[in-house]
């Protein structure tokens, strides 16, 4: 029986090759379409690792959330816009270089501050969630519902601010398009559509000279 | 009624300005009549400070006061003193002055127009009235907003530059002020002065805050080196602007070193009496030259106001000098008696001048100098009130603008002959600059045709005229009035002054 | 009968009802309202003024001193409003008074074609008040008031004609040289309120000898001498207001304004402020030599030297102007030796005779139609008859002839600083000696010029110019009618004045000089009682004036009187010649010693371009440029820098932070090792 | 045995790799803000591993409210995008430079 601990760290370097790979794929395709579609697997790999530690309930929803519906949306705006790919890429290689020098210097310090060595030996320990006799979900529920009341109403406030905002800014009235306007309708005025002009019965008879230069001027 | 005199004083014009505002644009009328009504109404009111307040007693009379802020020990303050009165009397008074001055010369927005002024009139109200620091130094900053809003809507030309320069100089400096402050409150726990009066300071502690103060007032005076918004905020300022702004905005300054500088940091204040003293001599001598060039009339009136001030700076503190030095009581008495009062007169006098080159713009809608010239011939009237002012302007026995300078030179020659000298100065230099602007504008042929066209001043402007005339004629002949009601509270200062707080 | 505080009050306010009246309502009241209200005034005021006179000189009243009302009152200090009513002030009073009345009836005659008629009423009414607050105030601060509002008034009635540029240029000039005055003025009054604690003239003055040996510290070190500094510095107030010589610059210009106010204001009674100023503050004067030397030398240069001007002017009324400069010199002479009574006496005599003397003036220039130049008069004397015998009348006694008033009080004065052992009273007797000469030289001048001699003008008749003789409109010597007889309105203050003129130094000479008339009014110290002494060989007025005709100040008037024929009836190309003779000395005296030009070069110019330097150096450049702008300019220059790196790019910024996160990441692990 | 430091590296690898992504995207919006997503998932990570290691449930807490977060974002982002594509047809930041002082 292969040891437990040791599947653990296997499937952990596994999916985090395919993690780093799949974000290098992200930030070097050409084709933004693609590059979306590495970003769903950097996801679901990363997703996969959460599982390894236990985050059962945050796995899902980042599948869900993201991979189910940010990434979709992605998808739906690069496909929607005709963007010139070619003109995009101009500079890549020249930046190149310099990307790698701040990535590389940048992943030297902070693997420096974190220290690696020292924190090494230090296993992930029991489960929190196991320990207290409650599944992942339940656990984070609990909290969630309980000390963490006012800030989950405030996320979802925001979720939906931001639903809201999102078609405000893309909502577009269109002149050409008609419409019919309900309320315009039923608040006619009978007096603004019709005029109930008094005339004679019989009309009096003009001149016909008088007439003939006026008929003429109209058109 | 007057337990709560002093809150109905300051309120009654702020409430007012609403229903003006509500008359809206579309109805100019209600919103004057409104207008009249409540600066009436005040003025009425502040009359009855007179009996209220007695005048034998002195101190701080009418006390209100509740709590604003507890956690901080904020109350709503206010009480008043000889000084105080007769400053919101001079305000009451302006107040009603400007409101007809402005009649019809405000066409656009006159609603808003009415409102910012009666605003204004009830926060320079409570700035002097309030005895809280904090509350000092709201009313002391409030009183921008309005004053910003007359000068940068209705103003003139360049009226952006000047509201900038106005609002942030003064603003500069009462940062100064609110770090004194907020100082004074760590060390003694609380923003009532009357305890700061007592609070004992070392003589480090008290030079900071002078200076702190000082900076803040001397902006507001304006002293010398910082007194270079003054003449641009007037020349941009509507009439009404300019009024209220050399009448009693300016006045807001020294009143502040009375509450201020003088009971909190008596010793600094003996320290430095040398630098406001050459300051003063500096603004009477120096801005009196300045002025003698001007040829903007309103510029030339703002430099005289300067110079002005110069002695109300100089009478205060002239009385260092004489209590610290020379232990002269009665000396020191009659030049802060006599700052007093100067800027009681400078008050009157500044807004007439200022109403008559006001009446001059709304005919020939320049204020410069040369295009005016035997003004007289078409408007005998009006050269009748201009005289009288500009002659209470150089400071003419049997007008108001002789009293104070009168006793500040008798004071300073006791504390020391070169400064009554230099102070002297200003008989010459004043007469100089106002009859040479009386000369070029008044007296000659008319060269101007357009002038020859101004019509004679109408009833409303020669009520407000009259009005200030009688008031400028009034302290002048007989000022025993004026001077008992200060009497008491300028005899505490002054007793004050003596006490050593090191 | 002690005097009632409401007979005083009447005389004082009774010309400023006048004045409010016909300033107010010249409109509703019309002309004659106007005139009529203000001599009315003017009529009340004078009668009652004479009745205090009578009762305190005469009658024996006791003087009188009281406060009206309370100014203000400051601790210990009191400034209160008040009159005090001694002889000098009831003689003050009634010369006042006499003029102003007499101005105000000639000027009905005098202004009867302007414009500003009522206008003018208005002002010499409220000239008389003021001049009388001045005269009987009981304190130093209603002194003063007294003293600017003359000068307020002579200021308003100099610019009287508005449109002339010259008229608007002197008053200003006026007024100014006048504050110079009064900027010492207020300065004394500060020192007598410094050593005395006190503004009221009775406690000053009783105070006055504790002045004795109480110094003022000018600087660490110097000490100056209390009573001198009061002294001095109350005088240049009266050399301001008395024109007295470095500020005697606006008394000829101030001839723009019209002649009745010359007459009144610049010559009886205003300019004359002074001399009653330091004839009140004698107690204070009496303590300081050194003050009374300085007034002593400054007077004398004034008597001689401005006398010298007046022969060489051609206006005539400048050349009464100089004259007045000239006799106001001589009071201050009189002052100076101590002799205040003398001084006050000419006062008076020159009061009538310098008015009556002007007022003829002014009826020659009605006569020539406001021409003024006396190069286009001559021979006047046929046409006006009282005018030239009036003026004849006064110009005696302006030479101090004996008989007549000027010389009672002049010779007294000659005299008087020939006995004076002043440090500088040499120098002043020369002055004076020889100021008698210059004004008999010019006096006769201008009578020959304006009266005798053969007639200089034409008359052209033309038509449509008719009865508006506007100033200064037609042609030099040219008129549009022959001169006339001026109306009786004009003759008669003439005459009225020309009374007092002959006679008055003979009747008051006695009591007045040798009688200590004035009794306390005025204080002199046994040491320098001159008068004394003078009193002494006094044999009375007749006795006096006989022994003048032998005098040396006589023999000069007579040999002016030589001269001046000689040249002016006899040879009257002679005067050319000795023009381009004293070719230098003439220039000299024409431009006046250059004063007005050094002051105007000085003061008006200097003062301008100090203001203007000032400004433009002080408040824009370095106040508002560098301070104010400049901080602002600093702000900008700095924010147009940092500008530049907000490029707008987004991965400029994401670069900037990532950079930053590097460098806090580094920072970090620094601190770490 | 997967210690803390495995995460953390991840976290620190996947940072970096933003990082780049970020530079060498320089011009086009979309993957930078995909890049933007990256590192929110490297901060995520690093919240996930230290809540399961201090047991403390406030890490996964906040990790929800991230998720949240970021999602509001990009679909605000995203909005914006459209928004800015329709008036300039473009996404190059190059092109877009309102913000310049």
């Amino acid at each position: 029986m292969i040891n437990l601990q040791v599947f653990e760290l296997v499937c952990f370097y596994a999916f985090a090759v395919i993690t780093v790979g799949a974000a290098l794929a992200v930030i070097t395709l050409r084709n933004t379409v693609h590059a979306v579609l590495a970003l769903v697997l950097t996801f679901f790999s990363t997703a996969c690792i959460w599982m390894l530690a236990e985050a059962e309930f945050l796995a899902i929803a980042l599948i869900v959330v993201y991979v189910g519906a940010v990434m979709v949306l992605f998808l739906f705006v690069v496909m929607m816009l005709d963007i010139d790919q070619e003109k995009l890429r101009e500079g890549f290689v020249k930046f190149l270089p310099v990307g790698l020098i701040v990535a590389v210097v940048m992943l030297v310090e902070m693997l420096a501050l974190i220290g690696v060595r020292a924190m090494h030996a230090q296993a992930m320990g029991v489960n929190p969630a196991t320990a207290a006799g409650q599944s992942n979900t339940a656990w984070l529920g609990t909290a969630l519902y309980t000390n963490y009341l006012l800030p989950f109403e405030i996320a979802a406030l925001i979720l939906t601010v931001g639903v809201v905002v999102a078609v405000a800014l893309t909502l577009r009235q269109r002149h050409s398009a008609k419409y019919q306007m309900a309320s315009e309708q039923v608040s006619v005025n009978p007096r603004d559509r019709i005029r109930i002009v008094k005339m004679d019965a019989v009309r009096p008879v003009e001149p016909v000279v008088a007439a003939a230069p006026e008929q003429e001027s109209k058109p | 009624m007057f337990n709560h005199l002093l809150s109905l004083l300051i309120w009654l014009p702020i409430i007012g300005a609403v229903p003006v505002l509500l008359a809206g644009s579309g109805r100019p009328n209600a919103a004057r009549w409104l207008a009249l009504l409540f600066m009436v109404l005040t003025f009425v009111v502040s009359l009855f400070l007179l009996p209220q307040y007695n005048a034998t007693a002195g101190g701080m009379q009418l006390v209100e006061s509740h709590v604003w802020i507890a956690s901080l020990g904020v109350h709503y303050g206010l009480a008043v003193d000889g000084i105080s009165v007769a400053l919101i009397v001079l305000t009451t008074i302006v107040g009603i002055l400007v409101v007809v001055g402005a009649w019809e010369v405000i066409k656009v927005n006159t609603h808003q127009y009415m409102a910012a002024m009666l605003v204004l009139e009830g926060l320079m109200i409570g700035v002097f009235c309030a005895t809280d620091a904090l509350l000092f130094y709201v009313f002391f900053e409030a009183m921008l907003i309005p004053m910003f809003i007359l000068i940068g809507v209705w103003g003139g030309p360049r009226r952006v530059y000047a509201t900038l320069k106005f609002f942030i100089y003064t603003f500069l400096g009462s940062v100064f002020m609110l770090i004194a402050l907020m100082y004074l409150y760590e060390r003694s726990g609380t923003f009532d002065m009357h305890v700061w009066a007592s609070l004992p300071l070392t003589m480090k502690e008290q030079t900071w805050l002078f200076f702190g103060f000082l900076i803040a007032f001397a902006i507001k005076v304006p002293m010398v080196p910082v007194h270079t918004w003054l003449p641009d905020a007037h020349v941009e300022a509507p009439t009404g602007g300019s009024v209220v702004l050399a009448a009693v905005m300016l006045k807001v300054g020294t009143y502040g070193m009375l509450r201020f500088i003088l009971p909190i940091v008596p010793d600094a204040g003996e320290h430095f009496t040398w630098l406001i003293v050459v300051l003063s001599l500096i603004a009477i001598i120096y801005i009196g030259y300045v002025a003698l060039v001007q040829e903007d009339m309103k510029k030339l009136v703002a430099y005289s106001s300067i110079a002005h001030m110069g002695f109300v700076t100089l009478g205060i503190f002239i009385a260092f000098m004489l209590i610290r030095h020379d232990g002269n009581v009665d000396a020191a008495r009659l030049g802060m008696q006599g700052a007093m009062v100067q800027m009681i007169s400078h008050g009157f006098v500044s807004g007439a001048m200022f109403t008559c080159i006001g009446v001059m713009y709304d005919r020939l809608h320049t204020r410069l100098i040369k295009d005016y010239g035997g003004l007289i011939n078409v408007m005998p009237w009006f050269g009748f009130f201009y005289v009288l002012f500009a002659m209470a302007n150089c400071g003419l026995p049997g007008t108001s603008g002789f009293v104070g300078e009168f006793m500040v030179i008798l004071a300073s020659f006791s504390a020391n002959p070169w400064i009554g000298l230099f102070a002297a100065f200003t008989l010459i230099i004043g007469a100089g600059y106002t009859l040479w602007l009386v000369k070029r504008v008044l007296w000659g042929q008319i060269t101007n045709p357009h002038v020859a066209e101004m019509k004679e001043i109408n009833g409303r402007e020669t009520f407000v005229l009259a009005a200030f005339a009688a008031l400028v004629l009034f302290i002048g002949i007989w000022p025993e009035p004026l001077v008992h009601l200060m009497d008491s509270s300028v005899t505490q200062l002054v007793q004050q002054l003596a006490v050593h707080k090191i | 009968m002690p005097l009632s505080t409401s007979i005083l009050l009447t005389i004082a306010l009774a010309p400023l009802v006048g004045c409010l009246l016909a300033g107010f309502l010249g409109k509703q009241i019309g002309r004659a309202g106007a005139h009529c209200v203000t001599i009315l005034g003017l009529l009340i005021s004078c009668g009652l003024s004479f009745y205090v006179l009578y009762q305190i000189g005469f009658a024996g009243a006791p003087a009188y001193n009281h406060n009206l009302y309370t100014w203000f009152e400051i601790g210990h200090l009191n400034a209160s409003v008040g009159f005090m009513i001694d002889r000098l002030t009831a003689m003050m009073m009634v010369v006042v008074t006499f003029v102003s009345l007499l101005v105000h009836i000639y000027t009905i005659g005098y202004m009867a074609d302007d414009d500003g008629y009522q206008r003018f009423f208005s002002y010499i009414s409220l000239f008389t008040f003021s001049m009388l607050m001045l005269v009987m105030s009981n304190n130093f601060l209603q002194l003063f008031f007294g003293w600017e509002a003359v000068g307020l008034v002579s200021y308003l009635l100099i610019g009287f004609w508005y449109k002339k540029p010259t008229a608007i240029f002197a008053n200003l000039k006026a007024f100014l040289v006048n504050r110079v005055g009064d900027f010492g003025f207020l300065l004394g009054i500060a020192a007598v309120l410094y050593f005395m604690g006190t503004l009221d003239y009775a406690t000053a003055f009783a105070a006055a000898p504790t002045l004795v040996g109480k110094t003022l510290a000018i600087t660490q070190g110097t000490h100056w001498d209390a009573a001198t500094v009061i002294c001095i510095l109350l005088f240049i107030g009266a050399m301001g207001k008395s024109a007295q010589v470095p500020l005697h610059v606006w008394l000829p210009d101030s001839m723009e304004g019209p002649t009745p106010i010359s007459a009144l204001i610049h010559a009886a009674t205003m300019v004359t402020a002074g001399i009653f100023m330091v004839a009140r503050m004698s107690p204070f004067f009496e303590l300081s030599t050194t003050a009374l030397s300085f007034v002593l030398v400054i007077g004398a240069t004034g008597a001689l030297f401005t006398g010298m001007i007046g022969i060489v002017q051609n206006d005539i009324k400048r050349v009464i102007a100089y004259s007045t400069l000239s006799q106001l010199g001589y009071m201050t002479v009189a002052l100076g030796v101590s002799v205040y009574a003398g001084a006050v006496f000419h006062l008076m005599t020159h009061a009538f005779f310098k008015a009556l003397l002007f007022l003829g003036a002014g009826s020659v220039i009605i006569a020539m139609h406001h021409e003024q130049d006396m190069r286009y008069m001559g021979g006047l004397r046929k046409y006006m008859p009282i005018t030239w015998i009036t003026m004849w009348v006064g110009s005696l006694a302006l030479c101090a002839v004996p008989f007549f008033s000027g010389f009672y009080s002049k010779d007294a004065i000659i005299e008087a600083v020939g006995e004076s052992h002043r440090w500088g009273a040499s120098y002043a007797y020369f002055c004076v000696v020889a100021g008698a000469f210059v004004t008999a030289l010019y006096t006769f001048r201008q009578m020959y010029l304006t009266f005798h001699g053969k007639e200089r003008f034409t008359v052209v008749e033309h038509h449509g110019h008719g009865h508006h003789d506007d100033h200064g409109h037609h042609e030099p010597g040219v008129l549009a009618h022959a001169p006339k007889e001026s109306p009786w309105v004009v003759t008669l203050p003439l005459i009225l004045l020309a009374i007092p003129s002959a006679l008055v130094g003979f009747f008051t000479v006695k009591p007045l000089l040798f009688g200590h008339w004035f009794g306390s009014a005025i204080h002199v110290n046994p040491a320098n009682d001159i008068l004394g002494e003078m009193g002494e060989h006094f044999h009375g007025a007749l006795a006096m004036a006989l022994d003048g005709f032998i005098s040396l100040p006589f023999g000069l008037v007579v040999l002016a009187f030589a001269i001046t024929t000689y040249i002016y009836l006899f040879n009257p190309a002679m005067a050319d010649k000795v023009k381009s003779l004293l070719k230098p000395l003439w220039t000299v005296l024409d431009r006046k010693y250059w004063v007005d030009n050094v002051y105007y070069a000085l003061f008006a110019t200097g003062s301008q371009k100090l203001g203007r330097l000032f400004w433009k150096a002080g408040d824009t450049a370095v106040v508002d440029g560098v301070m104010v702008n400049g901080s602002a300019a600093t702000v900008r220059r700095i924010a147009a820098g940092t500008r530049r790196l907000q490029s707008g790019y987004l991965y400029h910024y994401a670069f900037a932070m990532i950079v930053g996160l590097i460098l806090l990441l580094g920072g970090y692990w620094l601190i770490g090792q | 045995m997967i210690t803390l430091s495995h995460f953390i590296v991840l976290g620190a690898i996947l940072f970096c790799i933003a990082v780049a992504g970020l530079f060498i995207n320089r011009k086009n919006v979309i993957v930078l803000l995909m890049a933007i997503e990256l590192m929110l998932l490297a901060v995520n990570i690093n919240f996930v591993a230290f809540s399961r290691f201090n047991h403390d449930v406030a890490g996964q807490v906040f990790v929800f409210f991230i998720l949240t977060v970021a999602a509001a974002e990009s679909a605000i982002g995203l909005a914006i995008l459209v928004l800015l594509f329709r008036n300039r047809s473009t996404v190059n930041v190059a092109e877009i430079d309102s913000m310049k002082g």
